[in-house]
């Protein structure tokens, strides 16, 4: 291979390619956002069956679709740590961590606001609820652990076990409306193609990409801090910070 | 590595489920009706209980007295120590339960074929719970307010299996058929006995440095 | 390297706890009928070199070669090698030391009946004790009930941190004449201690870890 | 004796409930007119199983690393130490669960003046449960299986508290007063607050010779 | 007996662990400005009879007093003016060597603020440990840490069960000075160890207990 993968996994290099590539995954993020939300409020229709309440979804979905796949990426650097004991792969795992959560709050709490004009209740006990409840839960739990372990690798180590543990956890969230006949609604873009209006369903991926670059930012940013903190002995970080 | 048990952990056990799951007509009432409804996931949530009160008595002590590291240390692989730990935790907490059960069901005025279900229902279902315990126990070894962590990571595990036990007594009262929630079970048994003891060794490893 | 020659050997380790570095650049080769004393004052990485070479803590950079092989590799082979006794006893306070003992003894895959388990304690100088759990015993005698695990196994290479602990004058020398004879038979110790221990005619090299105390 | 404690310890224990009541609609299903009619039974279940669960980390750690000893040997009467012991097991415990209560009375769809209820029989009854748990700790101290002994030991003594406690919400929700189960409660934590230092004290003092 | 003289004295002490009588008719008085150094082998009895000094135990028969007064009727009094370091550290894992020295004083009912806390410590050489929890400092630094408490305290009758074990050369030299201002200033010390402990030109007295090693 022409590029060197090593050269890109050690944390001097990356801290220097990240902090080029912050303020465009930023920006791209808050502008993305301000469209998303224009069409989700201005250009999408009132829907038929649920009215105006619905224009929820433009977070919800993005938010849940979110909450699964940064797990399911902590989890494949928390694998790639542990096979290869690389040390950025774990940061980048402990860094996706907190917004992880926090989308799925966010999806928890619009599908509850939701909820209650839809289904008369903020609240009911029904499999994708459940799971994407355990999905906090999990992520919350991580968090914990890494808190607890005052030492840094063996927290990471520590860590990428959990979350390996837990991945199980997302194909649920994801197949549970197939698996069981719930209240929640089914998946409405499939492979074969969408049941929905161009426009929701434009309105609806801007938003999802907003949330991406949202992620890779933010994250990207606290993978600098934790370099930082972690290599403050190493001669780079001396001459960063010294000059 | 189980010749250090001895009968007298075994009778606490029996006793402390039938106590626990007594609490639950004390605070709810007497009235057979709800009792019944209540019961299969009364008994499960007491299970989970009752595995978790013991779950951090299952290594800690090990730890603190260098007895695991000296495990650790011995020709065996440290996948077989994790297996053999849980094997234990499962002996001296599951299977009392399991014995017990019977008692639960009658107290709950549960049919006899509910009662038949439930405790099949257990016998599949501490196992899973005892070998995703001693991942968490491994994981939370020797940390600050392990306890309460140990809670909060394996909790969200256990839920799977508190779901289908329970789902499967509340199928055969409603008279529909418990095997497709056992068969889930046995499902889950079988795949945490395939990956829990390997990751419980290597959180053992990590624990232990 | 020949599989055949037991030795312990250090290549390039170096040591971090936290973002300390405890040591750096550390080679040694020990072979059989040689004893090591490492020696350095409180908290300079005696304990955390010797966890290193049990394979029970893994190093910052270089490796810990047994019969020239990387410990990771070897670990079986290895383990049923080594005895390692560290700060903590490693014994059961609800058991008594017998049934301490033939449980070490059983976990690692040996099988000691009680007159022969019987008999190390007595060597050891736990007579009184054989029957009582090691909770009421006296910090002295606990070590005494971990040390015997030596004598159980014939292990070539022990791996001993601060064994004197707690011992009384004749467990010193208890202690003192087990290590001699075990390196004269071809034996190999690695160990630390703050005592003088006298070891006279046996083949012991120092080495001293860490900078000057601090 | 407090400023040994961490501000993590307490939003994990606030989870820690959240998750235990979350439990029981997963186990039992989630039918509201059940839930509700279980609810105050159910939170008051756990909180006494939470209780059961901290209690052996009270002490035992004290013991093991000779802070106790030293405790004991300060000007300081016993008496104050047990009430101190008492007085943190509640600050961790007992408090993040009164924060926590109203969301757990949310879960099971409760009116909003039981879940006031609820607040109110709790902020009464955990101190009983922390007062009667540190004489239980005290007693089981570095004994074998301890864990178990102390859940022995302990639960018959909450019985009352639980019966009071939860009966004091169910009145509200029955539509009568819940007056006479809050003054009984009030009662029993007076009298508790009299006695029970002064036994766990003893007790100490017999465990750590 | 005046009330005012700090005495410890022991009168026809006897005492039983189990079904085994460890000493008896133990009698003996010690004053301001008198070390006594207990002897023994393992297991004879020298901790048990520290816990019965202390007030943790009670004896079988006889009586501990405290200027005259028995121990339990003057338990607190006692132990402000006593202190006591046992086989177990007594420190917190969790907490670093600052806050459990100031946790410490705060329990005793003294105050001591951080500067304090760290000039003790760092008189005990544990300058660069100040932040990091006990938890991962080494041995010989957490018993360092226990030591340490003596210095804040200014009670005068210490009670050292071992207070050697795991020091470094350096450390122990440090606790034989530490020990002998403390006895030249009008101190008492009552205490045991297995290794050799110089104090020379302290007023220091021998006392055996238990028989012949066993
Ligand atoms: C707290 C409650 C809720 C939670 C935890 C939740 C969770 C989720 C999750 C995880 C997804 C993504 C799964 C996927 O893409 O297949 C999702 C998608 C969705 N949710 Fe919810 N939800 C909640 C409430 C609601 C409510 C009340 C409604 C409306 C009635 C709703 C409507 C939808 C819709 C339409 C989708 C998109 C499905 C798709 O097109 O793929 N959700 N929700
Ligand atoms: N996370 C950490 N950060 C900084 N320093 C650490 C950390 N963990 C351990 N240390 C230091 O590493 C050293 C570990 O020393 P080790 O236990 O190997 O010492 P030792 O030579 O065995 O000492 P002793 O003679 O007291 O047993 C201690 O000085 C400790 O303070
Ligand atoms: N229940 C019991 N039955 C019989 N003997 C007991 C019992 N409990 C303790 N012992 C014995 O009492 C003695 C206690 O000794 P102690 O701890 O005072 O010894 P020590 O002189 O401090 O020894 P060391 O130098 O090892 O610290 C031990 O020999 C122990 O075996
Ligand atoms: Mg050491
Ligand atoms: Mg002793």
């Amino acid at each position: 291979m022409a590029i060197n993968l090593y050269y890109y996994a050690s944390p001097a290099t990356f801290y220097q390619l990240s902090g080029k590539l912050i303020p465009w995954f930023g920006w791209s993020a808050a502008i993305l956002t301000l469209i998303g939300l224009y069409i989700s409020f201005f250009v999408a229709p009132t829907d038929f069956q649920q009215g105006e309440a619905y224009r929820i979804i433009f977070i919800h979905v993005p938010a849940a679709w979110m909450s699964m796949f940064i797990y399911l990426v902590m989890a494949f650097w928390g694998a790639i740590g542990l096979a290869f004991k690389t040390r950025l792969s774990f940061m980048m795992s402990r860094a996706l961590a907190p917004t992880g959560a926090l989308f799925t709050f966010v999806a928890l709490w619009t599908g509850a606001l939701w909820g209650k004009p839809m289904w008369g209740a903020w609240w009911v006990w029904d499999a994708r609820l459940t799971s994407e409840l355990i999905l906090l839960f999990l992520y919350i739990g991580i968090m914990a652990l890494w808190a607890a372990i005052d030492d840094p690798q063996r927290g990471d180590r520590a860590g990428a076990l959990l979350t390996l543990v837990g991945a199980i956890n997302v194909p649920i969230i994801y197949f549970s409306v197939k698996w069981w006949n719930t209240l929640h609604q089914g998946a409405s873009i499939k492979p074969s193609g969408t049941s929905m209006h161009e426009a929701m369903l434009a309105g609806m991926l801007i938003m999802a990409f907003a949330a991406w670059f949202y992620t890779i930012a933010v994250a990207l940013y606290r993978v600098r801090t934790l370099i930082i903190e972690r290599e403050r002995n190493s001669e780079w970080v001396k001459a960063l910070t010294g000059k | 590595m189980l010749a250090a048990r001895r009968r007298g952990d075994w009778l606490t056990s029996q006793f402390f489920f039938v106590m626990v799951a007594s609490m639950f007509p004390l605070g709810i009432g007497p009235d057979p009706n709800t009792l019944r409804m209540i019961g299969p996931g009364v008994v499960w949530v007491s299970a989970l209980l009752a595995s978790l009160l013991s779950l951090p008595r299952l290594l800690a002590e090990d730890f603190r007295d260098g007895s695991l590291e000296q495990m650790l240390l011995t020709p065996q692989p440290a996948v077989l120590l994790a297996l053999g730990k849980s094997l234990a935790h499962w002996l001296i907490y599951g299977v009392p339960l399991l014995l017990i059960s019977p008692i639960l069901g009658i107290q709950f005025s549960l049919p006899a074929e509910a009662i038949a279900i439930l405790m099949l229902s257990l016998l599949i279902g501490t196992p899973i719970l005892s070998l995703l315990g001693s991942v968490g126990a491994a994981l939370t070894l020797g940390l600050r307010g392990s306890g309460v962590l140990l809670t909060l990571l394996i909790l969200p595990l256990y839920v799977p299996v508190l779901i289908f036990g329970a789902g499967a007594v509340d199928a055969i009262m409603a008279g529909t058929s418990a095997e497709s929630h056992l068969s889930l079970l046995g499902a889950i048994l079988v795949s945490t006995l395939l990956v829990a003891p390997w990751i419980a060794a290597a959180a053992l490893k990590v624990s232990i440095e | 390297m020949s599989e055949s020659v037991a030795t312990l050997s250090v290549h390039d380790l170096r040591c971090t706890r936290g973002d300390r570095e405890l040591f750096s650049d550390m080679n040694f080769t020990l072979h059989g009928g040689e004893a090591l004393l490492i020696q350095g004052g409180n908290g300079q990485g005696k304990t955390s070199l010797l966890r290193l070479l049990t394979g029970l803590a893994q190093p910052a950079y270089g490796e810990v070669r047994w019969r020239g092989e990387k410990l990771a590799r070897t670990s079986e082979t290895y383990h049923r090698e080594m005895a390692y006794i560290g700060h903590l006893n490693g014994i059961k306070d609800d058991l008594t030391p017998i049934e301490n003992l033939r449980l070490a003894a059983q976990l690692a895959g040996r099988t000691l009946d009680e007159a022969q388990a019987e008999e190390k304690l007595c060597q050891l100088g736990l007579g009184r004790c054989l029957d009582l759990p090691c909770r009421v015993l006296s910090f002295g005698q606990r070590r005494r009930v971990a040390l015997s695990n030596l004598l159980c196994s014939n292990a070539p290479l022990w791996i001993l941190d601060e064994p004197l602990t707690g011992l009384d004058v004749h467990g010193v020398a208890l202690l003192e004449n087990l290590l001699k004879s075990h390196v004269d038979q071809g034996g190999m110790a690695v160990l630390t201690t703050h005592q003088p221990l006298s070891l006279e005619g046996a083949n012991i090299h120092a080495l001293r870890v860490g900078g000057p105390a601090q």
